[in-house]
């Protein structure tokens, strides 16, 4: 697979570690809930079709990926930058 | 049915084999049956054959998408071992090892169970220790386990780099002299015509679309031929437990699907003589009878569900299998497949009723299922059967991540990958 | 088989007339010429058998010119060198060449095992699932019976014979980035990578055989006026000037991969009797192409009928290959056995060449006048709508038996009459070679008139062109060729260069065959093979039918059929027709098993690559060369090497980690800690970050202070644990476990970009930066303030778990005061590069106090006397409690684990908590063993734990251990057993709080 | 200051190794090693990096367009290695304490990193085929201009690529590494022969 590094450009993916599910949201510091820590850290939707996952480019710029890949085809449809310079987020 | 035996294949043999009947019916379904299983998988068929020969309850239906056997059962690295550490995994796999002793007897099929051994590969003495420390674990409950130094392991694998300046030079092994392998395809085909002797039908080209339900109550699936109603549903698909428990409205399960490659050689005079694993890195290896080296290593680590992986892990494997046996670098891959293995948070099964009333489930398989295929059908038969589970799969619950009980093999922690 | 060489071949095709070569073949000698196969130069010297078959032993002769060959399989070269299974018709001949037949013995010619065709029928598909069970009688209810017929069975299946000695070849990886790969180096190859590269893209082409040109190799055709062989040669000229152009021949493009990367192997040095000096024997190249060109043209199908394996039965196309390209004649008389147009002109190239074609069996009904004219044309008998019912020969083919073929009932009435012949070639149809487009998923489709599977639709960007995508003849493969060219630069953005498609003077062949695939007889006659390598004959196909193994994938493993060598590239469609057949039903409705990489068989050194031979790096510490001269035995530490023990003469491991540990509690002693994971933490939130992911509070650390920190997996359970050092404000030096250095790295960098990017954090490994030494011991402090300058040593200036800044012989370090192994204790950080000459000064500063090195092994006996935590016991399952460490886990801050942590089940009654063992019987507690209540070696009952980490404590004079028990802490000062079945040991001991010595830490705090 | 060691020192014998250099194509591959003085990494945080990117251009005279860029003159290096992440090879022993000072002002973070990398150089028209053996990236030069830097790893052995010219590279590899690195590109260098020189500038 070839993925689409925001900062390095494309990259085979023995550059990269696979970090899991994208779309988990860990619960905010102050909650307590051992049910939402719970669904936080074992819930996995594992679609058989488009998947929000995280790669890590180890062997590169060190930089984690939002990824949308097909879990069927692994063509890959969308590669983002996450962390502090995240386009998402206000620089 | 004619009993298969030798006397039947000469007798065949003299009637150009005109004789010989459909291994397994190819019957329509029924309206509704007292139990449905969905998959019809090496897990899926045993359940079905021990639902009918142990608990009597022969009114089945297996419902399977594909051809029988066309899925893991079809395409893994047929080792069969139980030199597990921890007591519910040993106690668990054990069972499956008591079964797989008398399975070709028990299904009037021959499964070819070699018990051949399984070694473990150990390259520093710390490493020693922690196999000393599985070892002594399967002695204490009754298993077989023996520690080998250095010379004995070369004296039974010859071909190992012995030489002691490898990367990582062999320090020794842990032997399983009981464990070995099986030919998958007849695992299959054995339990399939096991059940359907018992009257167990089998729905091959079915694949379910839906489920059934009473308010929370699970009655039956939706199929491309139909509907069929049943008081119990078993789902026992392992790659794809996600995407059929979706279609009963459960979206979220503790299993990420991965794929798993395995590799064969051409074929070879007997050269290994067991099942030999390397021990940095997760390289496992056997011939089979036809002569071809059968083997696998880690995932490739990615969800998917494609049956097919990439190259990087292939080259992994490689580099590790001619590390072991320098020699075999002139061998030849044959051919290379995928599976999809659902990946469990702690690398061991859940067999347990629910999560929905009426609706049982098999899943978690991570590497082992094939090895697992007796006991795990003869425990989702007991759990399906009594509707609780039996007391060697009670751990195996789907809570138990939840409650704080992983049953962490390798203590990797919860990453599905990991294991 | 008695295959010739023509007296003048032409120096047009493959070979170099001119260039004698030498060989041997089943200790034979003979002579081929430069530029033949094995199998070109065995049929020139007459020989017919090559091996025998899988299952009956039958002997088998050369049936095709490539990697589609299922049965000339010889076992090539000695020694380490020596390789089984390789295929005759792919080893290009050099001088000195070593073969020799497999799988057959006293001989080839006498082969012992042929009497299994005794058995005909008992041994048909799938019997040995039926048998070998035994009788199912009380005493023999397990598998046992089985278990002894494997052994005999194992010994006689496999082919060929895997040596035991290392390969002394190299092998090496190569990743190449083009925009057009072009697989194949036939017309349709050569004409699209001359388009690409002319439109300026950049072009890999690669080609299986030494020379490119394909099917135009010694071929008649014209194409602008030049013989196709000239215009071949000229193309791949012009190809080589290219300075785009990269030509890769001798290379297999093996498999596809996602987002176009091909892997392909080539064979660097097979054509030699060994590698030149620094040369790989194999490159594995990783081809990552924007687009790729897919023109491997077509596998020519055999027809079935009983009889069908003798030797000297040849595909016919193969027989033109030998003929035109190698200048070898398979027989004298021969006779062609066809259900299509292709073989007349295959015979017509043959008979140019010298050949007499004798027969031609035609089965279909009627054939085309110019058809007929081109039999006429080379004086051979055409019998029309007639088909053979047998063969008949010992060794090799001698006759066969014509009858007349009725195309209802597809049987073969009696044969009328028989005909001499020594070579049948046969034409069944062609398989265009689709296997790289199916490999990752793409279902391919039937085309009915062709009778053969095309590609389905692309999930890659690749094009087809030529046979391959089903456009057979001269003329469509190049003008298909040039449009795949087109669409493959249109897809990446590259103008295709206007380009006038070649001329081309060819004869119009119809390929269509008649969808006949087996030759039935009414009365069965001997038997009529699908499998030519695994002995599968049409019976076993019917067979599997009758018994339920009706799908393609259930047909394929209960008969084998395309799971030898070839991998089903002639069987496995006549399989799936003669099933289709069985099922009543067409070929498409009965699917197609999916191709799989790779391609051809691919030595697994070649993937290896140049990690054949060195599977992972070694990390070295700076201080590496001199534990090496000082006699340390190093060994693997995740991918560090350390140091064990520095034995001194004659001592064993264990006295040597005794004296070195006893010299460290005495006096004091230095050991080596670079390979500690070592992270540098700075910016504005560093405080609030390690906070949040130790459990223990980090937020009130001073400057100039370090403090030991758990670090908890999100699951509650432990991760690792490590000091932490205050350097300034907002700058810390985090150290982490040898083992988890990676792990935590990536633990950390991923909750600062995925869970809280807000935070401003950076973190940069500085592993390899710094050196680190641990002083420890009484007399440590003494030895550092014999040789510090700039900072006090005092314990009111340098407290327990200080941290400064100083210098040593001009060396900048960093000391921090703070113990592993109990002792007073100092970790000295410098340059990594400074690393041995700091080291060299402290063995100078302390041998005033007989400063001693110690090893890993000591280092071990220390922590574990201490009662300290290691791998062993972070080993994933445990978690603080367990390991009496809950009071490091804060209650008053949430951090990486805070809330899992309180689960009830983390801390129930039962789990297994940390303890020490001391031997009470003066016996060695052997690592591994496990914790019982009996004192019976034979029944020592259930494991109530197990132990971690065991020692002899050179300070207690006794064997200990550290480990962990149910309910460990309540039962300290109980007497209990341990017992290690597997190493044989059993003792007694008693259960003590793990910190044996200096449990209140006076030695350490001063 | 004392004298650095590093793992390198005495394994690369200076002459030809490999295959014999025949005279028609005589290899023109070269490979040095050199310890860099002092090498720093500087990180920036959105907020901040503005700041810290023009100090760093008024520190080392060299201007920073950004992306993989990575402009060099006598005295300094810049190979931008990440999202605000800069490695900086100057050519003075203590330019670490420079830096520190300047770019903490600026909210930034500074690491040394002077004893964590070997640099090996290699150059000649071979140097790109020798490289592509164990580097998945693509050396052509469209692909990999001359003064840019990639960060990439060959065998899990991370490292820091600079094209210095046409066809010359200054590798960064990981200290404790070195040697394994070195062992790869050895035998991968030799199936072409080269030729070890104390110093290419």
């Amino acid at each position: 697979m070839l993925i689409d590094c925001p900062w390095c450009g494309p990259r085979s993916v023995e550059e990269f570690t696979y970090r899991g599910d994208g779309t988990l949201k860990r619960p905010a510091l102050s909650d307590r809930s051992i049910d939402a820590a719970n669904a936080y850290v074992y819930d996995r939707e594992n679609p058989a079709g488009d998947h929000m996952e995280i790669w890590h480019h180890g062997n590169g710029c060190r930089s984690h990926i939002l990824v949308k890949r097909n879990t069927l085809t692994h063509k890959i449809l969308s590669c983002e930058l996450l962390g502090p310079y995240s386009a998402g987020r206000k620089k | 049915m004619a009993r298969y035996s030798a006397f039947e294949v000469i007798k065949n043999a003299f009637t150009g084999n005109k004789g010989w009947q459909p291994a397994w019916r190819k019957p329509e379904p029924k309206k509704s049956y007292d139990v449905i299983i969905v998959g019809g998988g090496g897990h899926g068929l045993s359940t079905a054959y021990y639902l009918a020969s142990v608990h009597k309850i022969t009114n089945v239906a297996i419902v399977e998408k594909g051809w029988l056997g066309s899925g893991n059962i079809g395409r893994n690295t047929t080792i069969v071992r139980s030199n597990y550490l921890l007591p519910e995994n040993t106690r668990f796999y054990e069972k499956s090892m008591q079964l797989w002793r008398t399975l070709s007897h028990e299904l009037n099929y021959n499964v070819m169970f070699s018990p051949r051994g399984v070694l473990n590969l150990a390259h520093t003495p710390g490493q020693m220790d922690l196999f000393a420390e599985r070892g002594n674990a399967m002695r204490l409950m009754g298993g077989d386990a023996e520690l080998l130094d250095r010379d004995q392991v070369a004296r039974l694998n010859p071909g190992l780099d012995v030489s002691g300046n490898a990367r990582f030079p062999i320090e020794g092994g842990l032997l399983q002299p009981s464990a070995g392998s099986a030919r998958h395809d007849a695992v299959a085909w054995g339990f399939a015509r096991g059940a359907d002797l018992l009257g167990v039908d089998i729905l091959e080209n079915c694949e379910v679309t839906g489920f059934l339900r009473e308010g929370d109550n699970i009655v039956g699936v939706e199929t491309n031929r139909g509907e069929i109603r049943a008081e119990k549903t078993g789902v026992a698909v392992a790659g794809s437990t996600s995407r059929v428990m979706r279609l009963a409205g459960i979206n979220n399960l503790p299993i990420e699907s991965h794929v798993l490659q395995a590799f064969v050689s051409e074929s070879l005079k007997p050269v290994i003589p067991n099942v030999v694993t390397f021990g940095n890195g997760h390289l496992y290896a056997s011939q089979s009878d036809k002569g071809g080296l059968v083997f696998g290593g880690s995932l490739d680590g990615y969800n998917t569900y494609a049956q097919r992986g990439n190259l990087p892990l292939v080259e992994e494997v490689m580099s590790e299998f001619t590390a072991m046996y320098p020699a075999f670098a002139r061998l030849r891959l044959l051919r290379s497949w995928g599976g999809v293995m659902d990946m469990s948070m702690d690398g061991s099964p859940i067999i347990t009723k629910g999560p929905l009333p009426g609706m049982y489930l098999n899943a978690g398989w991570c590497y082992g299922g094939f090895k697992a295929t007796p006991a795990s059908g003869w425990c989702f038969a007991h759990t399906i059967a009594n509707d609780a589970p039996h007391e060697i799969n009670a751990p195996f619950s789907l809570e138990r991540y939840k409650q704080g009980r992983p049953i962490d093999e390798l203590g990797a922690g919860p990453t599905p990958g990991y294991h | 088989m008695s295959g010739y060489r023509i007296s003048s071949p032409d120096a047009e095709g493959r070979i170099n007339p001119t260039k004698l070569l030498n060989f041997t073949f089943n200790g034979r000698t003979y002579s081929g010429l430069e530029g033949d196969t094995l199998a070109s130069a065995l049929l020139a010297n007459g020989v017919g058998v090559l091996g025998r078959s899988f299952k009956y032993h039958r002997p088998r002769g050369i049936f095709s010119a490539g990697s589609e060959e299922p049965n000339a399989l010889v076992t090539l070269r000695q020694g380490g060198r020596s390789e089984p299974n390789v295929k005759a018709t792919e080893i290009e001949l050099f001088d000195g060449l070593i073969a020799k037949s497999q799988n057959c013995w006293p001989s080839l010619k006498f082969d012992l095992m042929a009497i299994n065709q005794l058995a005909g029928n008992a041994l048909s598909a799938g019997f040995y699932y039926k048998t070998f069970m035994g009788p199912n009688v009380f005493f023999n209810r397990t598998t046992e019976v089985w278990w002894q017929f494997e052994k005999i069975i194992r010994r006689a299946a496999g082919l060929g014979k895997a040596s035991l000695e290392a390969d002394p070849d190299i092998y090496e990886r190569m990743h190449a980035w083009c925009d057009v790969l072009v697989v194949g180096g036939g017309p349709a190859g050569l004409i699209a990578g001359e388009r690409a590269a002319d439109s300026g893209a950049k072009v890999i082409l690669c080609e299986q055989m030494a020379k490119t040109g394909g099917s135009l190799v010694g071929s008649k055709d014209i194409i602008d006026d030049m013989a196709g062989n000239e215009w071949a040669k000229a193309c791949i000229d012009r190809l080589r000037d290219h300075e785009n152009v990269r030509i890769l021949t001798r290379t297999t493009v093996q498999s596809y991969y996602d987002d176009n990367l091909l892997h392909a192997i080539e064979h660097v040095a097979d054509h030699k009797i060994k590698p030149d000096a620094f040369e790989p024997r194999q490159r594995s190249w990783k081809i990552r192409a924007k687009s790729v060109i897919i023109a491997t043209g077509a596998f020519e199908r055999p027809l079935v009928f009983s009889g069908n394996d003798r030797p000297g039965i040849m595909l016919a196309d193969a027989a033109r290959r030998y003929a035109v390209e190698y200048g070898v004649l398979p027989g004298k008389l021969i006779s062609i056995f066809t259900n299509n147009d292709t073989a007349y002109h295959a015979a017509r190239a043959m008979a140019d060449c010298g050949a007499n074609i004798k027969t031609i069996i035609d089965v279909r009904q009627q054939v085309s006048g110019e058809i007929r004219a081109v039999a006429a044309s080379m004086g051979a008998e055409l019998l029309v709508g007639d088909a053979i019912s047998r063969t008949s020969g010992l060794q090799k083919i001698s006759a066969i038996h014509v009858g007349h073929f009725n195309a209802d009932s597809k049987l073969v009435a009696p044969s009328t009459h028989r005909i001499e012949t020594d070579c049948l070639l046969v034409s069944g149809g062609w398989s265009p070679a689709i296997h790289l487009t199916s490999q990752f998923g793409g279902t391919p489709i039937w085309d009915k008139e062709l009778q053969a599977f095309l590609p389905g639709k692309p999930l890659q960007n690749w094009h087809g062109a030529g046979a391959m995508a089903g456009k057979f003849g001269l003329a469509n493969t190049l003008l298909s060729a040039n449009d795949a060219a087109k669409s493959a630069l249109k897809s990446i953005g590259i103008k295709p260069k206007k380009l006038k498609p070649p001329l081309v003077i060819s004869e119009d062949v119809s390929v269509q065959p008649a969808p006949i695939y087996e030759i039935r007889r009414k009365i069965k006659k001997g038997k009529s093979f699908v499998d030519l390598q695994h002995d599968v004959t049409s019976e076993d196909v019917r067979l599997a039918h009758r018994e339920g193994f009706i799908s393609v994938e259930h047909l394929k493993r209960y008969t084998t059929l395309g799971m030898a060598t070839d991998q089903g590239k002639t069987s496995n469609v006549t399989g799936l027709a003669i099933m289709a057949e069985a099922r009543g039903e067409a070929i498409e409705d009965v699917g197609t098993t999916r191709f799989r990489p790779p391609f051809t068989p691919v030595a697994l050194g070649a993937i290896a690559g140049e990690s054949y031979g060195d599977l992972k790096p070694y990390r070295l510490s700076p201080m590496n060369d001199w534990h090496i001269t000082r006699g340390a035995n190093m060994y693997a530490n995740g991918l560090w090497m350390r140091p064990e023990t520095y034995n001194r003469s004659g001592e064993t491991v264990e006295q040597a980690y005794i004296r070195e540990a006893g010299a460290v509690r005495k006096s004091v002693g230095l050991v080596d800690v670079s390979t500690l994971g070592k992270i540098d933490v700075q910016g504005p939130d560093a405080g609030e970050f390690l906070n949040r992911i130790y459990s223990n509070g980090f937020a009130k650390l001073p400057i100039g202070k370090a403090r030991y920190g758990l670090m908890l997996r999100e699951d509650g359970f432990l991760f690792d644990d490590g000091t932490t050092w205050r350097l300034e404000e907002n700058h810390y030096l985090m150290t982490t476990t040898t083992a988890n250095a990676g792990p935590v790295m990536e633990h950390l960098e991923y909750i600062l970009d995925v869970v809280w990017p807000e935070l401003k954090v950076s973190l940069v490994s500085v592993t390899d930066q710094w050196a680190g030494i641990a002083l420890a011991g009484p007399n440590s402090r003494k030895t550092l303030e014999a040789c510090v300058r700039g900072t006090d040593m005092g314990d009111k200036a340098f407290p327990f778990m200080g941290v400064r800044d100083g210098e040593i012989a001009d060396i900048p370090v960093k000391i921090a005061r703070l113990s592993f192994s109990g002792e007073m204790a100092f970790e000295v950080f410098c340059g990594a590069m400074h690393g041995q000459a700091l080291w060299d000064v402290l063995m100078e500063a302390g041998k005033a106090f007989d400063i001693t090195p110690y090893g890993l092994e000591a280092l071990s006996t220390l922590r574990i006397e201490k009662g300290h935590v290691a791998g062993p016991e972070l080993n994933g399952r445990t978690n603080a409690n367990d390991l009496g460490l809950g009071g490091m886990v804060s209650t008053k801050k949430p951090f990486i684990g805070s809330v899992l942590v309180r689960r009830e089940a983390l801390n129930e009654e039962g789990r297994e908590q940390l303890v020490g063992l001391r031997s009470l019987d003066g016996q060695k507690i052997s690592g591994g063993s496990h914790i019982v209540a009996s004192a019976d070696q034979v029944q020592p009952g259930e494991s109530l734990g197990h132990v971690t980490s065991a020692c002899f404590s050179p300070e207690l004079n006794c064997y200990i251990s550290l480990g962990l028990l149910k309910n460990g802490r309540a039962r300290i000062g109980e007497k209990l057993h341990v017992t290690s079945p597997v190493r044989g040991t059993h003792g007694a001991v008693e259960i003590v709080s793990p910190h044996m010595v200096d449990p209140d830490g006076r030695r350490m705090y001063g | 200051m004392v004298e650095k060691t590093s793992p390198l020192d005495g394994l690369l014998k200076s002459g030809h190794h490999g295959r014999p250099a025949n005279s028609d194509a005589p290899a023109d591959l070269k490979i040095s090693h050199r310890t860099c003085e002092s090498l720093v990494q500087v990180t920036a945080w959105p907020k901040t990096g503005k700041g810290i990117v023009t100090t760093l251009e008024k520190m080392t005279h060299l201007s920073l367009e950004g992306g993989n860029s990575s402009p060099a003159n006598e005295d300094f290096t810049i190979m931008p290695t990440g999202p605000g992440k800069y490695l900086i090879e100057a050519q003075s022993g203590d330019a670490i304490g420079q830096f520190q000072k300047k770019v903490l002002a600026e909210k930034g973070a500074v690491t040394d990193l002077t004893h964590a990398r070997v640099v090996i150089r290699i150059s000649g028209d071979q140097a790109m085929w020798v490289l592509a053996k164990g580097i998945a990236i693509d050396f052509s030069l469209q692909a990999f201009p001359v003064a840019t830097s990639r960060n990439s790893a060959h065998h899990q052995i991370g490292l820091t690529i600079r094209r210095v010219n046409e066809n010359a590279f200054d590798l960064f590899v990981f200290t404790s590494l070195a040697r394994s690195f070195w062992h790869w590109l050895d035998r991968a260098a030799k199936e072409v022969g080269y030729e070890i020189v104390r110093e290419i500038k």
